[in-house]
């Protein structure tokens, strides 16, 4: 993968899907494929309603471990191109979060570098949610179910 | 000199976000060195830095307790990640 | 899931993706992922230059196979909303052919049921290709790869 | 009446896009229709109709050559398909 088709962004603001996915199209005509993943911020977890959901995050850390995992994913599947933009500060729900576009020549490659990526965000790149709800405030706490699904790309070699 | 960097729900509980110190010798390990903070401090930051959860990361790689710190280091600890 | 949010469309104009996961977004403050895939168009396809694709279809199977896809899908995963757009007619390189996006409250049911949808459709909607290419036009032969894909989902049961 | 379209290369080397056409007889099979298709029209029919990886629908749902026909039934043969 070429890595000026590369590109992690930080940012409080949000992000239009359509225009990202024309950029990465425009990368190559020998894309075919597209795989993206929206994360969303939702109205209730853990049976509490969310007001407010503010992010925190490492800057520079928060960069490198992503750009890690996307030459991770590259060592792994024949790619295109990859977009990575994952907002902080304060979000409300039905607020767009985190986005991983991922391009290839056929969509199997795609899907899973798409899958991959977010599963090792998700476990690796330093940010941290914290609710506001009807009681009060409080951080979020790491699944393991997160933990179990970034283990399912563990190669046995 | 190195860099102390608290986030999350141990800069809350430690009141504190960042910290710039000497190391009190060159090659310490993380371990010594995280002993070393909990000794200048309050029992409130034996009790944080010594969570069973707490990650800790050296020049923004995460890194493990037998790490050896060099001057200049940006060491930091958080809980674990929950973005996405 | 609530089938007033699946909607199926075959037609010959381009699509927004970012209106089409809005919408979705909008249909439930649950929706926490938002799984999606855009086929596209290559300017080279078996060592052959394509300068234009032709999309025919067979109008009224297309939207009934792909109803029943998403049906087995909603099935097999708790989705939330599931959004279809295939194009058809003349496309060119680098324009968009279809859209499969899906919700769900976590990302790992989206992520299936969305690759789930696109190796069915790939294999059973009524959707044939033809390249223009400089040596004349020819249809797109099926490509065994797609059914190895679609048969990685047969149940043990 | 039943109505039988022709779709992508199948369409083409039929020069043919649909027929109407009564059934020969209630309750017949897809096969012996499908051969009757083939004996009433020219020797290219024989070679498309009966080409390996035909597919057949009955009322828009692919079917095997033992299903019966019934008056009002759509019929379509097409190649594999492409799409996505």
């Amino acid at each position: 993968m070429n890595l000026d088709n590369v590109s992690v962004s930080v940012q409080l603001q949000d992000f239009d899907v359509s225009a990202e996915i024309q950029r990465l199209r425009n990368q190559s005509a020998q894309v075919g494929a597209v795989a993206s993943f929206v994360g969303v911020v939702r109205d209730i977890n853990d049976d509490q309603t969310i007001s407010i959901l503010e992010l925190e995050h490492y800057p520079g850390m928060t960069e490198k471990s992503i750009a890690e995992i996307i030459v991770m994913a590259a060592d792994r599947w024949q790619l295109i191109g990859v977009r990575v933009i994952h907002r902080v500060g304060k979000l409300l729900p039905t607020d767009q979060i985190v986005l991983v576009a991922v391009t290839s020549m056929h969509r199997g490659e795609a899907f899973a570098a798409c899958e991959f990526i977010m599963d090792y965000l998700k476990t690796r790149a330093p940010f941290w949610k914290k609710e506001q709800t009807a009681t009060g405030a409080r951080w979020v706490d790491a699944r393991s179910t997160d933990q179990t699904a970034a283990d399912r790309w563990k190669q046995s070699d | 000199m190195v860099q102390i960097l608290f986030f999350s729900l141990i800069r809350e509980q430690l009141n504190t976000d960042k910290l710039s110190l000497s190391l009190p010798s060159p090659g310490i390990t993380l371990q010594a060195f995280t002993e070393h903070l909990i000794d200048t401090h309050d029992a409130q930051w034996r009790e944080v830095l010594t969570s069973a959860n707490i990650i800790k990361a050296v020049n923004q790689r995460v890194v493990d307790d037998d790490c050896c710190l060099a001057d200049g280091d940006e060491i930091a600890f958080f809980p674990p990640v929950t973005g996405g």
